[in-house]
C-alpha cells in the first residue's frame, strides 16, 4: 500500500499530544486553514462541475444521496438497541457518522493524486450533499413524538454554517469563473492545498490526541461501532459507485466519503439541535477513532475494495 | 469629585461558544442593554476545555444590568442550559457610572 | 493563613480599541501603577461591536488601585471620552496582597 | 465588461453576512492580510520605483496630490450645506472621501492585468502620497477656529500608522532590493497576491454587510453621495491623468484612487483627532456604498472613462 | 425567582502565559474544582507585557471556590512565584447558583 | 559584503518600533510563522538527511555537540566574576548564549543561498542537537550546591517543548518521506520559506525594539559581552569546523550557530528551571543586541572567516 505524507504530520500531532508537548497550534491558525481548506475544495469542484452537464448529475446525485440516508438510519438502532445509549446519544452518533468530513475526503483525493489516480471531478458535489441530510434524520431520530424539534434551528445553523457557505460558495464561484478565470488564484488555493492540509493534519492530531480521555467514557461497544461501521459505509459507498458507474477513483472516494464521520458541522448541529446528547461520545468516536482509522487504514482499504469491485459488477 | 456611583449587578456567564448568541439574545429579551464577551478557557465539571478546536471553546459573556434583570437572566440560564451545557454564572456587586445605560 | 488582605478598588473599563492607549496613559498619569487589557467584543448604546474589523474591537481594561484613584480616573474618563466614545466603565471592592503595589 | 473573479469572493462574504451565516473571519486573520497586502503593495512599487528616475516623478506627484487635496475641500460645504451633516460628520466623510483605499486600488490593477492593461508602476507612490493630505484637511475643517486642533496626534497617528509604515517601508525595501533581490520573496509577496486578495475581500464583503445597519441612519443623502462622489472624483482623477501624460492603464488607476474611500487609515486617524464625529456615518458611506460600488460599478467605469480621454485630451 | 444563590470568592490571578499550567495545577492541588483562563496584556511592576511574543504574555485566571480554599491558593501563590514572577492576584465576594459545584 | 533583502524587514520591524506606530504583528502570525519555520527547517533538514549515511555523521555531531558544550562553561564565569552577575543571571545568561536561534541559522542559511555557497544539509541536525545541551548546564550551574534542580522540569519542558517537536518531527517526516514524498508539500514548506521569514523578521525588529528599555537595566559590560560572546563562539565554530572537515558554507553555518543566542526555547526553559534569574537580561542581550548583530555583521564575518580558515587548516 503506498504511503501518503500528509498522515505522519497527523501522527507527529497525536505524538505531540500525547506527550503533552507545550505546542499548540492557535485557535486562530485552525480556522483560518479551515477556511482555506474549505473554499480550495469548493473552488476546485466547482471548476469541474463547469466542465460537465449538470442534468447529467442529477441521477448520480439522488442515488448517492438516498443510500447515504440510510447509513444513519442503519447506525440509530443499532447504537441504542445493541449499545444501549440514550435515544440523544445514539441520534447524534448516527448523525455524525451519517454526515461526512472534509478532512478526510481531502486525504483521500491526496492519496488518489499520489497514485496518479484520477475521479470524478463532482464528487466535490457529493460531498457538500451529504453533509446534511443524515444531520436532520439525527434531529428527528433524537426528537421523534417530542414535539418541539428545533429543525428549523438546524436548518439555518447547517445551510447558513460556515463550512456549507465556504463549500457552496467555493463551488459557485469555481462554476461562474472557470479554470480561467481563477487561474491567478491558482497560486493560492491549488498549489498550496497539499502543504496546508499537511498542517491542518498536525493540529488535527493535537485535538484527536486531546480526545483520549473521552474515549475512556465511551465505552467498549462505542470503540468498536467506531471502526466497524466506517468499513461497512466504505462498502456501501463502494457498491453504490459501481451502481452509478463512477471510476476506481472516484469509488475510493465515496467509499470514503461513506465511512467519514463529521466532526465540523456535525458537533457543532448537535449541540444546538440536541444538547442531551453527550458530545464526548460522538465526537470521542469520530474524531479520536474514526477519523485516524480512516487516514491510516480506511482509505487504502476502500480504495482496494473499489479496485477489486470494478472487474465485478 | 463629579463622578456620581449607582449600584448594579454584574453578571458573569462562561459558557461553551456554541451558545453564545443565544445567550446574548436571551438576555436582551430579559431587560439587559449591553454585553461584553472574550474568549476563554478554562476546566469544570464537562472537563477541560483548552480553546485548541472550535467545539472546545468558551466564553465569558459580561453583563452589567439591575438587580431583578440579573436575577430573570440567572434564573432562565439555569432553566435553559445547566443540565445540557458547560456552563458557570455568578453575580457581584458593582458601582457604575450614567446608570440609566444599564 | 499567612496571606493578609487589604481593600482596594477595581476599575473595570470596557471601551473601543482605538482609545485603549490614552485610557491606559490617563489612568497612569492620574496614580495607577499597573493595568491588564484583553480583547472583547460586546454591545450597548453605540450598537454591536463585533471585533471582526479593526474599528470594531473593544478593549477590557483593569485597573487595581486606592479608591480615591479609582475614583479620579472614573471622572475623567466620563469628562474626556463618554460624549464620543463607546465607553462603559464600573468599580467594584476587592481585597489584595501586596497593597503597596497598587 | 470583462469579469474580474476576486470580485465574487466579495459577493460570498455579503451574502454570507446577510443570511447571518456563522462564518466570520478572525480578525487576527484579517490584520495578517492586510499586513501581507500593505507590503506586497509597497514592495511591488518598490520595485517599480527602482527602475524610474525619481526627479521625473516630482512634478506629476505633486499635480497628483495637489488636486486631490480639492477632493476634501469640495466634498466639505456640499455635506454641511447640502447634506445638513454637522461640521465634525461632514469633515470626517470628506477625508474619507479624499484619502483612498488600499484594496480598492488592489482590485483596479488586477482588473487591468485581467485585461493585459499596463500601467506606471509607481502608482504605489501615488498611493502613498494620496492617504494622508485629505487627514490632515478634514482635521482642519473639523476644528477651524476652536483651537486645540489636535494635528500633532493625527500626524503621528498618520505617518506610524501601521498602512503607512507597511507601504512606505514595502516601496523602500522594494526600491533598495530591487527586483533582482527580491526574487527570492516572489513567491509570497507576488505570487500569493491575488489569492491572498480573494480572502481578504471575503472578508471585507462580511464586514460590509455588517455595516447595513449604519447605512439606515446615515439618510438618503448620504448614500446618494456615497455614488456621486467617486463617480465625479473618478472623472477628475482621468482628466488629472491626461494633463499628467499617464497611460491608460495609469489614468484608470488614478481615477480608481481619486473615487476610492479610506476605510483603514482615515476610520482609525478621524476615532482619534474628530472625536465628535459619528464613525458609522463615514464608514457606513465608505465601506457599506462606495467600497462595493467601486468594485463592482466603478472600476471598470474609470477604465472605460481613460480609455476615452485618452484620445482627446 | 427560582435562582438560590450562595456566597463563594473569586480569586482572580494576572501572571505571566509561562506559569499557567503550574498555576492551575496547583489550584486545582488546592481544592478548586474548575477555573476560567484567557489571554491578557498589562502592566506593572514588570515593565510592559504586550503579548507581542509568547515571553510577554500574560494571562488572566479566574478561580470559584470557598472562601478557604481561595485563601489557601492566595497564600501558596504569594510563597511560590511572588518574588520570581510577574503576577497579581485578588479576591472578591460572589454569588453563584448551583454552590455545589464550587 | 553581499547584502541579503530579508535583513531589510528587521530594520523596517525596528524603526517601526522605535518610532512608535502602532503596527503590531498579532501574537497568533507569530506563533504560526514560527511553527511554519521550524517544520520547514526540519523538513529540508531530514530530506538532506536522507541522502546521507547516519553513521558518518556520529563523530562529527559529537564533537560539535561537545565544543558547543563548552560555551556555556566558558561564560559562565566571564559573566559571574567580571560582569558581577548573580550567580542565576550569570548561568541563565550563559544558557541563552550556548543554546542556538533558529532564526538566525535560517537567515544565514539564505546569506550563502543568495551567494551560491553550498553547505551540508544535515547542519539541521547540528541545529537540533545543540539546542538543548547549553540548556541542561544552565539549570546546573544555577543550582549547582543547593538542591532541587528541577533538571526533570527542564528536560520536559525542553524535550516536549514546541522547537523541539516540531525541528525533530520535521526532521523525521523528511527523513522518511523523502525528497519525492515531499514534492508535493514544497509549494509550501520550500517555496514560501524566505517570504514568511521575511514577515517573521518584520516581527522580531519590532519585538528586539521593545527590549531596548531592558538594555538599559543591563549595563554595560553586558553590552559589550553581547557583541564579543557571539564573535568569540564564531570564531570557535569556525574552528571546529575545520576539525571536522566542513565545507566553506557548513562552516560559516556552524560558526552562526555557535555565535547566536537562543530567544525561543531559552527564555522558556529558564523562566521555569531558573525563575530567580532576571529575564530582562539574558534576553535583552540575546535579542536587543546579538540578534541584530548577527545578522547585519556576524554572519558575513563568519562567513569571511570560514572562508579565510579554509585554506589554512
Ligand atoms: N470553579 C470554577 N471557577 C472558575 N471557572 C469555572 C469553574 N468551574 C467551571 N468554570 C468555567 O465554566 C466552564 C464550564 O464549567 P462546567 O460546566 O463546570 O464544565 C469551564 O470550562 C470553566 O471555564
Ligand atoms: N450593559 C452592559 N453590560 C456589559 N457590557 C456593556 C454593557 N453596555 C455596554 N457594554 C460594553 O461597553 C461597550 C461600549 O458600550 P456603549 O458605549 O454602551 O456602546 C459595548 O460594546 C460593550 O462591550
Ligand atoms: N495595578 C494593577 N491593576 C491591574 N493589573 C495589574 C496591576 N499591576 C499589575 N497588573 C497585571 O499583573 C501583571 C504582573 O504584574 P507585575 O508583577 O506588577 O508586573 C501585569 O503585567 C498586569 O497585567
Ligand atoms: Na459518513
Ligand atoms: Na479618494
Ligand atoms: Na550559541
Amino acid at each position: 500500500m503506498p504511503f501518503e505524507p500528509v498522515i505522519l504530520f497527523f501522527l507527529l500531532g497525536v505524538i505531540a499530544g500525547l506527550a503533552r508537548s507545550d505546542l499548540k497550534i492557535p485557535a486562530v491558525l485552525y480556522e483560518s486553514l479551515s477556511i482555506f481548506l474549505l473554499l480550495a475544495i469548493g473552488l476546485k469542484g466547482g471548476v469541474e462541475l463547469a466542465r460537465q452537464s449538470l442534468s447529467e448529475l442529477l441521477v448520480p446525485a439522488l442515488v448517492v444521496v438516498a443510500i447515504g440516508a440510510l447509513l444513519p438510519l442503519i447506525a440509530f438502532p443499532v447504537l441504542q438497541r445493541l449499545g444501549k445509549l440514550s435515544r440523544a446519544d445514539a441520534a447524534s452518533v448516527a448523525a455524525h457518522y451519517g454526515s461526512v468530513s472534509v478532512v478526510t475526503f481531502a486525504v483521500g483525493a491526496a492519496y488518489l493524486a499520489n497514485l496518479g489516480q484520477d475521479y470524478e471531478g463532482y464528487m466535490v458535489v457529493f460531498l457538500v450533499l451529504l453533509e446534511f441530510p443524515a444531520l436532520m434524520i439525527g434531529v428527528w431520530l433524537a426528537k421523534r413524538g417530542q414535539g418541539g424539534s428545533n429543525m428549523g434551528k438546524v436548518l439555518h445553523e447547517v445551510f447558513a454554517g460556515k463550512s456549507i457557505v465556504l463549500l457552496v460558495g467555493g463551488l459557485l464561484i469555481g462554476w461562474m469563473a472557470g479554470a480561467d478565470g481563477l487561474k491567478p488564484l491558482d497560486n493560492v488555493f491549488f498549489d498550496l492545498f497539499k502543504g496546508l492540509l499537511a498542517i491542518f493534519l498536525l493540529e488535527m492530531g493535537l485535538v484527536a490526541a486531546g480526545r483520549i480521555g473521552d474515549l475512556k467514557r465511551a465505552g467498549a461497544f462505542l470503540l468498536g461501532f467506531a471502526v466497524a461501521m466506517p468499513l461497512f459505509a466504505g462498502a456501501l459507498g463502494a457498491l453504490t459507485a459501481s451502481l452509478i458507474g463512477l471510476s476506481v477513483g472516484g469509488a475510493a472516494l465515496l467509499a470514503t466519503l461513506y465511512a467519514s464521520a463529521s466532526y465540523i458541522a456535525a458537533p457543532a448541529a448537535m449541540r444546538i439541535a440536541v444538547p442531551e446528547a453527550n458530545p464526548a461520545l460522538s465526537i470521542g468516536a469520530a474524531l479520536g477513532i474514526t477519523f485516524p482509522f480512516n487516514l491510516v487504514i480506511g482509505i487504502p482499504t476502500y480504495y482496494w475494495l473499489a479496485s477489486r469491485l470494478e472487474g465485478v459488477v | 469629585m463629579a463622578a456620581s456611583y449607582t449600584r448594579r449587578t454584574l453578571l458573569t456567564v462562561v459558557c461553551e461558544s456554541s451558545i453564545e448568541a443565544r445567550v446574548v439574545a436571551d438576555a436582551k429579551h430579559l431587560g439587559a442593554h449591553g454585553y461584553t464577551a472574550s474568549e476563554a478557557r478554562g476546566g469544570g465539571q464537562h472537563g477541560e476545555r483548552d480553546g485548541g478546536w472550535p467545539m472546545s471553546g468558551n466564553v465569558r459573556i459580561e453583563i452589567l444590568c439591575e438587580a431583578a434583570v440579573a436575577d430573570a437572566i440567572a434564573a432562565h440560564l439555569q432553566k435553559t442550559y445547566f443540565a445540557a451545557y458547560a456552563m458557570v454564572c455568578y453575580l457581584s456587586d458593582v458601582s457604575v457610572l450614567r446608570s440609566d445605560k444599564f
